[in-house]
Order: C-alpha cells, then structure tokens, then sequence
C-alpha cells in the first residue's frame, strides 16, 4: 500500500522521453506552456530546461460553497493533448468531482497525499468558506473551514480558483448569508494565488499549475494575490473597442447602429476599466471570442465585490445618484434658505440703517 | 455731546455691506494683482499696502455677518473680531495709503471695484472715531467756515477784484436765471487764480451767461474725503440750494478732481433724489464750446508737453476724450503717458491723502511713480486739470529736484484765446 | 459535435456593404515583424512573437495572416499532434502553428529566425538516433 | 467599507448624492446672500447704459490689462493654463462627459483621452508652480491664510487622483478611481463655503464694476 502511493519521482523530461515524445515535440509543448503561462517566447529554452527536471507534484482539490462551474471551466473547454501533459504530470490526488474514489476512501486518499507529501503538495481550492454557521457546508460531516485547516496545514502553496474562493464570490454577495469569506481571509501562513474570474479563464489556472511545476515557485502576483501576467493589465487596456472609447463612440442599446459596428460598450456597463484579467488575450472557447468581441460589456467577474458593484449595466464610475432627478427639491431648498440668508442680510443692513446716528463734526474723535 | 465709537462704525460698516461688495469679497482669490496697480505698493514694496489687504476690517463685518458660513465660524469663535486695535491699525493702510484712485479696480481679473469698497469702508472708520487729524480739521472748517482750506467769501470777492481788475470783465456774483453757475475750489482761490480769469475771459468770448454763489462757491467736498455721507451731504446741499435758488440750468464743477466725483456722481445720491439742474466739468464744457465753434483758439504752444489725467475726472469720472481734444487745439507736441487715460496713475495725493499731514511722507515716496512716468517723456510742461493734482505734483518736483512747469488746462487755453479787436 | 471555430463567425466589413472594420492591432505588428526582421539581418538575432498574446479584435489576426501570406517553404510536424510551419511572403519571417492531438490549434507564433528552431533535428533526437540506428545495423549487440 | 469597492460604491452613491446637495444647496445660498442684499437706487445722470457695460466688463476682464501682465507675467499665464487645463480635464474628458451625460442627460463631444492627460500633467505642474508662488512672491504670502492653502488643495486632489486613476498608478484601481471621485466631492462640499464661489461669483462682481463704472462713461 505504501508502495504504491510512493510519489513518482521520475522528472517530467524523462517520463515524456520514455512515452515516446522527441525532443522536438517536447519543445513544441515548451512553447505552448510558455504560451498559456503568458510568458514570452525568449522563455522557451528556461522553461525546457526547468521541465525537463521537474517533478511531479501532488494535488488537492477542495470544493467548498461552489457550483462546480470552474471544474467545468478547467474541464470542459480545453485543448486536451497538451493539457492532459500538464494533469498527466501532476497528482490529482483528490478532487470530488473528478476522482473515482468516493465516501471514506476519498478521504483517506487526501490523508495519504497529505502525509506522504507533507511541505510539497498544493492545494488548490474553489468556492468560499462558510462562517456563520459551519454546518452550511460540510463534506464527510467535516466543515469546510476544518478541511480547509487541515489540509494547508502541510500544503506549500493554496491556489484559490475562482472568486468565490478568491474573493468570497456569489455566496458572499449582499446580505452574505453564510457569512462567506475567501480563502486569503482564513488562510494567512501560506502563500496564496488567487486565480478569480467567475468562472476564471482555463489556461489561466493550468498556467498557474503549469508555473508551479515548471519553476516549482508561484508566479508574481498583483495586490490582490493575483498573477501579474494575467491579472496585470486591464480588460480595458487590451481591448480590441478602446479606439472607439478614445474617440467616444458608444452603444447606447444592444441593437443599435453603435452596437453593429462594434462600438465600445461603456455606456451598457462594461466593467472593463476597472477589471484586471486576460480575457482580451487568452479569450473563451479555445480562443473563439470573450464577452466583449460578443457584444456584451465585460461584468468584472474577477474582481471582488463584483456582485454587489450596482448594475452590470451601470459603469462602474458613474454615481447612480437620483438626486438630479430630485433636482427640483434641491433647488427648492437651496432657494429658501439662501431667500431666508438673504432677508436676513437685508434686515440687518436696513437695521443698522435705522439705527444710524448722523455723523457730525462734533463727533469725529473718539473720547478717550 | 456724542461721541465716535466702535459700536457707531461697526453699525456703519454693516449699513455698508451691499450686493456688490458682498460679490467683490465672495469673488478675491488673493491674487495679488492688484498690488500692482497700486503706487503705494509699486514705490514701496511692501505687501500691506496691498490694496484687497486695506479692506480687512469691512472683509470681517461682510464674513462673520452677511454670510451663513462666516456666522457658524464667529458662533464657534473661529474667526477674528473687528476691535478698536484693528480700526487704529488699519487707519493708515486705508487713509494715508489710498488716494481712491480707483486704478486697482481697472485691474481685477475677478471684476472687484476695490476702491469703491475703500471709499465705503471709510464710512464706518470715520464713525468710529478712527480718520486722520488733517482731515477732520478739514471737514470741520469745511462744515463750519464754508471751506476746507478756511477760505471765506470775502477772500474770494478780494480775487474777483483782482481778477476783474486784471481783465476788465465783471465777473457774475448771484445773478439769478443764468445757464451756468460756477463752483472753484479753495485751491484755485488761494493758489491757482488764474483759473478765476480764465473762466470769464473764456466764457466772456463764447457767450456763455454764468455766475458765482456767494453762498456756496466752494467746490470741494471733505466728507466725500474722510468717508462720511453725513458730513459730504451737509456740504452737497449748500450747492443745491444755491443752484436751486439761482434757477441755473448747469452747475459747472471746477479743475478738481474730487469735487467733481463729490457733485456730480455721489451728490444726488447723498441728498436722496435727482438734482433740477444738471453737472458738467469745466473740460467737458469747454469741449462743448469748441465742438460748437464757440472757443476759438489762436496759435500753438511747441513745447514737448503731457497730460497728467486727474483719476477721479477720467478714470472715476468719465472725462476722457475732452481734455485731448482741447490740448490739441493749443499744443502741437503733445505726447500721451505710457499708462494714461483710464490707466493713469494717481499723483499720489487724491482721496484726502492731501489734507493728510501724517501722510506726507509716503506720499512723496510714491510721487516715483510719477516720476518715472515723466522720465519717459523727457516733457518741458505737465498740463492737467484738477488743482489738488497740480499742487502735489509741483510740490513732487520740487523734491525731486525737477523742472517742469505744471499748467492748468482751462488756463491753458485761456492764453491762446482768439484776441478779440 | 460541431467544433467551435467551425461555427460561421460573420467579420463586419467582409462584404463589399460594410466598409471593412478595422481594429488596426494588424499594424503594430507588422511593424515589430520589420524591426525583428532588421534585427535578424544585422545582428543575426532571431525573435518571436507570440500571437496569442495579442488583443486582437475580430478579423485582426486574419488580416495580419492574409498580409503575411504563404511562400516557398512550408512544413509539416507530426509530434504531440500536427504543426503546420511555413516561410511567409518575407523570407525570414516564419509562421509557426500549433496544433494538438484532436486537431485543435494551441499556439500561434511567428519567429524570425533563418530556420525556425523547432525545425532543426535537436541533439538528444539525433543520439536517440544514433542509439537506434547502431540497434538496427547490429540487433545482436543490444543486451 | 472594508473594501476598495465598497468604498468605490459608498463615494458615488451616498458620497456622491451628499456633496451634490451641499453643493447645489451652498451656492443657492451663496448667490441669494449676495444678491437679495442689493444696492441702493442711483440718482446721479447716468453718462452710460449699466446693463450693457457690466456685460462687456464680465467679458472683457477675461484678457488681462496689459499693465498687470507686464508686472505680474507669471499670475497671469499660470492662471490662465490651469484654470483652461482644470477646465479641460473637467469637461473634456471622455469619461466624464459619460458621467453627466449619464446623471443629466446632456452630452458634448470630448477630445482624445491622450491630449487630456498631457493637458492635466500641465494643470498638475502649474498648480504647484502657484503654490510656490503663493509662498515667495511677498504680496500672495502677506495675504494668503488658510483659506487660501486649503482651496489649492482641494482643487489639485482632484488632478492627482484623477492623474492616478488614468494611469492605473494606484492599485487597485476601485481604490484609485474611489479616491478620485472622493476628491471631487470634497471640492464639492468645501466650494460653497470658500472663495472658490468665486467660480459663480466674479460674473456679479464683474458686472457691478462694469456697470459702475459704465455708468461715469469709462469702460472698466
């Protein structure tokens, strides 16, 4: 038993080698890597030589207050041969949805990964953490925030994907019922990469996968624990419409003669300003489109609060006051009491008026 | 007897305060600019004399009284009273360093007609027992004697003989029912009484139907000087019951700047309703008969000359084309100041500043201003037209150790009258 | 299942109707393809540039490969899927596109570079080759 | 308002209907003081037409009296460039064109956001440009207070944090973008209650001078 969970130690050069990959293709899957990780090209020779002696790490996935829509993210829409290089040369040593194991023997397959590859393993967890009462989510009678303790107790880094895991997400949104928080909220003496976006973009989380076993580091990451080379420019910034927010050319509905021409969606709500993610690069759908090439302004989706930002269809920088609609009530106020500032400024001028003592020769100086 | 105190100006500085002065103190950013128009801040660099700066007390009254801010500011003791220190320190700052010249107002980018405020700012000085020694003496014998300067009929009638002496022209004492009565000031009687032989050579040869009021000759008005309505209406009226009661059609105001701003722009005002005659400065008057054919002049004096504009006739007055067109009947070389007309600066004893004796000092250290102004030219003869203009600059001269001759400008057209056979 | 590119992805601007749309994120490129090109000449410094990489909007990438267009050499690699590799109308500039298993592409480069790298028999393929060649010229030898 | 976007949403929400109301309400209240106060009837012949001089006056004091410029160049020009750029920023700027747009309906063309930032960086560097002026040249130190060194700063938070928010030199950017819209309504809320009235309140005093002097026949 012990044997057969002895961590494969071959690196990832010699178990492609020995599957019958040339070197040739191992360059080619370099360049891909480098390609999803976002770094460039000149990086392709490193990240061979860093891969051909890495090892293959083991992994635990933890599912909390989720909808499995990452696991779909990461699953559904992906280029497999490649990939599957990436997840044939890591250990996905636990992962509810995707692992065979069920009931106590999944438990004790994440126990054994835990302990066999105490200080090495990472956990990569979606979904937030309920506080407010512990028995909103539990798996095997165990709360979250107890797995979650565990777990990261002897992991070297904790990859929260998505950003209920990131930020506290959708279950965090007003009122937060479950008192929902995120993963960097709990977990403070570990490193933590939050990989938002709801769901986040798949080769974003198998770049991040990808750094960790090809460097064996994490990546650097933005203010918000974020991946710079993801997260370090703006939707905005690196969208295909921002000429025509520079010339102020804007839809005004989905329909119109704006929208047809592809203008840019500010005035709709995009959130692209203010969001930070690769979408404009990486796109969705093995590169078919991103939600702003489809017509529709970005929702900001991987930046915290997203949910509770006003409208999706409101930007962001606008105020949503109405007072302008109550302009009239304003005005009215303004005008009473600034009338009533005003009598009585001429009250007290027509008093001191009244009350005027006629100046005489006599009374130039002043007796003293 | 009552006397001056801070309570009586604090109520006359709120009488003040009225929509155009509340706008001028809501619109100062502090520039500065208007330190620059100012000569009494150019000559001495230094920054008090600032014209925004001389208006503090009246800034306080306009702040914490007439402004809902200001008042939450004074409730919570966040701001500064006006107290009898304050008024005896800005006393100086607003009587000996302020000729009312109005040149600050010209310059305002936001648009403040600071020297409006000034004169109004003084209203409350004076209430509160706060103006200089020379002006109140000057406003008691104006009120009590009939004239700043002390001068009495009998003074006067001794030059009109002198004059008519002269001349041989009788010179009109209270005759009834004539166009134009004249008014002189003390000056042009005690110093300057060419401006007397003038006015009847001139107005002998164009026709004009004139007189003088042995009741009310005085021209000058020291209550517009020292900032008090009361006094300058006192003052006002004795004209308009002598013009009222000689059924003139024009009151002409003489070669002084002050009187003219006195009966002409603030003395219907002072004594509440329009006058039934109408106020004309000898200059305009003299621009009519030329217009009208009426002043023939002969001859052109070829001396390099200038013309000083006395601040409250052109720029606070409105007289601007008058005096040019009249010099260049006479003179061939007259040249303009670098910053004349509406732009001129003050000879430096406008305002009372004059009647001021404290103030002699500075203002003969600002007087550089005009100096250096005529340094430009290199002129052989200044002409202006206001006899208090002509005195300080002659007394400026001379202690500057200048030779330039200061001329009268009705005299000096007088000279070149057409000689009638 | 209908692949994803294979859905009909109308580009505004195509039909002779529509003025065509231009993103103008073609352009920039070009311009880094002529300086790399420049650099290659006179300092034999080969470079890449990642397409993927690139925020192009609808119809830029087209654009910019329908510009490049095809020259004398093209190449085919079989390895972890296919890769089509082909010298573009600028000798020198070389069109690299990669391709997994299932047919999919997963990388999008241009190098510029004399051959590109990838291309070149690599050294551990050329001693695996040895290795296997000995194995077949003396099948008696190998224990 | 524990984070970023919260703060974004409380500063243009609430933060932001606040400082529109003091604002709206301050310099109701500000012009009426001004202008129920009034002034006395003018008895004197009038030589010229009030109405017509003030106007030309409130225009015309636009261009600076050559004079002045000679002897104080730098007050001048630093306050013209900041003044148009403040200006520029303000009301050019495509974003904020959408916000009033957005909140009033009225919409206007703008210019390209690259010019906007060139034209801030002037504003930025003139403002403080003035500022040390304002603490050298002995005129301004004699007459500043406190007054005047807190409008300076109120008005060029504004700038910087706008500054920042474009170049994304804050992060994050909710942050950044909050600050700015909090800068605003500081400047909102501290408008009516200082000499940056003198934005509304240079058109009267403007018009009484003209109308003044107009009235003696001078064109002031």
């Amino acid at each position: 038993m012990a044997e057969e969970l002895k961590p494969i130690t071959k690196t990832l050069g010699e178990s492609l080698r020995e599957s019958g990959v040339s070197r040739r293709g191992f360059l080619k899957f370099c360049s891909v890597t480098a390609s999803m990780m976002a770094l460039p090209p000149a990086m392709v020779p490193a990240i061979a030589a860093s891969l051909d002696k890495a090892k293959r790490p083991s992994v635990i996935w933890l599912s909390f207050q989720e909808c499995t829509g990452c696991t779909e993210s990461l699953t559904r829409s992906h280029s497999p041969t490649v990939e599957n290089l990436i997840f044939d040369h890591i250990s996905l040593d636990y992962h509810h949805t995707l692992q065979v194991a069920s009931g106590d023997a999944a438990e004790a397959a994440r126990e054994a990964a835990m302990h066999e590859n105490e200080g090495n393993y990472i956990v990569v967890v979606d979904g937030s953490i309920p506080l407010a009462n512990p028995g909103f989510s539990t798996i095997a009678g165990i709360s979250n925030l107890q797995i979650l303790e565990e777990t990261v107790a002897g992991a070297a880094a904790v990859v929260a994907v998505g950003t209920c895991a990131a930020f506290g997400g959708l279950p965090q949104a007003k009122p937060n019922p479950t008192g929902a928080v995120s993963v960097s909220d709990i977990v403070k003496d570990k490193p933590v990469v939050n990989v938002s976006g709801c769901p986040p973009i798949p080769t974003v989380i198998t770049g991040v996968l990808a750094h960790f076993l090809t460097f064996g580091s994490l990546p650097e990451l933005d203010s918000l624990g974020r991946p710079k080379v993801f997260f370090g420019k703006s939707i905005h910034d690196r969208c295909y419409r921002r000429p025509f927010y520079d010339k102020g050319l804007f839809a005004e509905t989905f329909d119109d003669e704006g929208a047809r021409k592809g203008w840019c969606l500010y005035r709709l709500g995009c959130k692209g300003p203010m969001t930070y993610n690769a979408c404009a690069t990486a796109k969705w759908n093995q590169g078919a489109s991103w939600p702003v090439e489809s017509g529709h302004g970005c929702l900001g989706c991987s930046e915290p609060n997203f949910w509770d930002a006003g409208g999706f269809y409101n930007a962001l920088s606008i105020p949503d006051s109405d007072v302008i609609r109550q302009a009239a009530y304003v005005v009215g106020a303004g005008v009473a009491i600034g009338a009533a500032a005003g009598a009585l400024n001429r009250s007290k001028q027509a008093k001191a008026a009244s009350e005027h003592e006629t100046v005489t020769i006599d009374d130039l100086d002043k007796r003293s | 007897m009552s006397e001056a105190t801070l309570e009586r100006g604090m109520n006359v500085f709120r009488e003040q305060v009225n929509a155009p002065i509340a706008s001028f103190f809501s619109s100062c950013v502090n520039c500065g600019m208007c330190a620059e128009a100012c000569l009494f801040y150019t000559e001495t660099g230094d920054p008090k004399y600032t014209p925004i700066n001389k208006l503090e007390p009246l800034r306080r009254v306009w702040e914490q009284e007439f402004t809902l801010w200001g008042k939450l500011k004074s409730m919570l003791g966040l701001s500064e009273p006006v107290t009898d220190e304050l008024l005896q320190q800005w006393e100086p700052l607003i009587y000996d360093a302020c000729t009312l010249c109005g040149r600050c107002s010209m310059v305002c980018p936001v648009g403040n007609d600071v020297s409006y405020m000034i004169r109004h700012a003084r209203e409350g000085f004076v209430a509160a027992g706060y103006s200089p020694e020379g002006m109140k003496g000057a406003s008691r014998r104006a009120v009590t004697i009939g004239s700043p300067m002390g001068v009495k009929f009998h003074a006067l009638a001794a030059q009109i003989k002198h004059v008519e002496a002269d001349t041989g022209l009788k010179i009109p004492v209270d005759v009834e029912g004539v166009d134009y009565m004249a008014l002189l000031s003390s000056m042009e009687i005690m110093n300057f009484p060419e401006y007397l032989e003038a006015l009847s050579r001139i107005f002998k040869q164009a026709g004009v139907t004139w007189t003088i009021s042995s009741e009310a000759f005085e021209a000058t008005n020291s209550g517009i000087q020292i900032g008090s309505s009361d006094i300058a209406r006192v003052l006002v009226d004795r004209v308009v019951v002598a013009a009222e009661k000689l059924k003139v059609k024009y009151v002409i105001s003489p070669e002084c700047g002050h009187a003219y701003t006195a009966i002409r722009w603030e003395g219907p005002n002072l004594i509440g309703r329009a006058y039934k005659f109408k106020v004309v400065h000898i200059l305009e008057l003299l621009d009519q008969l030329r217009e009208s054919g009426r002043l023939k002049t002969e001859g052109m004096d070829e001396t390099r000359l200038t013309f000083h504009d006395p601040c409250q006739i052109v720029r606070k007055g409105g007289v601007l084309e008058p005096p040019r067109n009249l010099l260049k009947m006479v003179a061939s070389e007259f040249v303009e100041m670098q910053d004349a007309r509406e732009m001129n600066w003050c000879c430096g004893g406008g305002g009372g500043v004059s009647a001021n004796e404290r103030a002699e000092e500075l203002r003969l250290k600002v007087f550089k201003r005009k100096k250096t102004q005529l340094d430009e030219l290199n002129v052989e003869t200044l002409v202006t037209a206001c006899a208090n203009c002509r005195l300080i600059i002659e007394e400026g001269l001379e202690e500057y150790r200048m030779e330039i001759p200061v001329v009268g400008l009705t005299e000096m057209l007088a000279e070149h009258l057409v000689k009638e056979e | 299942m209908q692949k994803l590119q294979d859905i009909a992805v109308r580009v505004e601007g195509k039909d002779s109707a529509n003025p065509p749309v231009n993103h103008s994120n073609a352009t920039p490129v070009m311009h880094e393809v002529l300086h790399s090109l420049k650099q290659l000449k006179e300092r034999g410094v080969a470079a890449t540039i990642d397409l993927k990489s690139i925020p192009f909007g609808p119809g830029d990438e087209e654009e910019l490969l329908h510009h490049l267009g095809c020259g004398e050499v093209s190449i085919e690699l079989q390895s972890l899927g296919k890769s089509r590799i082909c010298e573009t109308l600028y000798p020198g500039v070389w069109l690299i596109d990669h391709y997994n298993a299932a047919g999919e592409r997963v990388a999008l480069s241009l190098e510029i570079n004399r051959v590109p790298e990838i291309v070149k028999s690599q050294p551990e393929d050329i001693s695996d080759a040895i290795i296997r060649l000995e194995q077949q010229l003396n099948p008696d030898s190998s224990a | 308002m524990n984070t970023p976007v919260e703060f974004l949403l409380w500063v243009r929400g609430p933060g932001f209907d606040i400082a529109l109301v003091v604002l709206l309400i301050g310099i109701l209240i500000r012009l009426l003081e001004v202008l129920i106060l009034g002034r006395k009837p003018d008895y004197s012949e009038p030589r010229g037409a009030e109405l017509g001089s003030g106007l030309r006056t409130v225009i015309t004091r636009t261009l600076p009296e050559k004079g002045s410029f000679r002897r104080s160049p730098f007050t001048v020009v630093g306050g013209y460039i900041w003044h148009i750029g403040f200006f520029i920023s303000l009301f050019l700027f495509i974003p904020h064109i959408e916000l009033i747009h957005a909140t009033t309906g009225l919409s206007w063309p703008g210019i390209a956001s690259n010019l906007v930032d060139a034209v801030a960086a002037v504003t930025i560097v003139t403002l403080v440009a003035m500022l040390f002026s304002r603490l050298s040249h002995p005129v301004k130190r004699y007459l500043s207070g406190p007054e005047d060194y807190l409008t300076w700063l109120v008005t060029i938070l504004p700038m910087i944090t706008g500054y920042l928010a474009y170049h994304r030199m804050v992060d994050p950017y909710p942050l950044v973008l909050g600050l700015h819209i909090l800068s605003v309504e500081i400047l909102m809320v501290v408008f009516p209650f200082t000499k940056l009235m003198h934005a509304f309140t240079f058109f009267i005093a403007r018009w009484y001078n003209g109308a003044m002097a107009g009235r003696r026949g001078v064109q002031s």
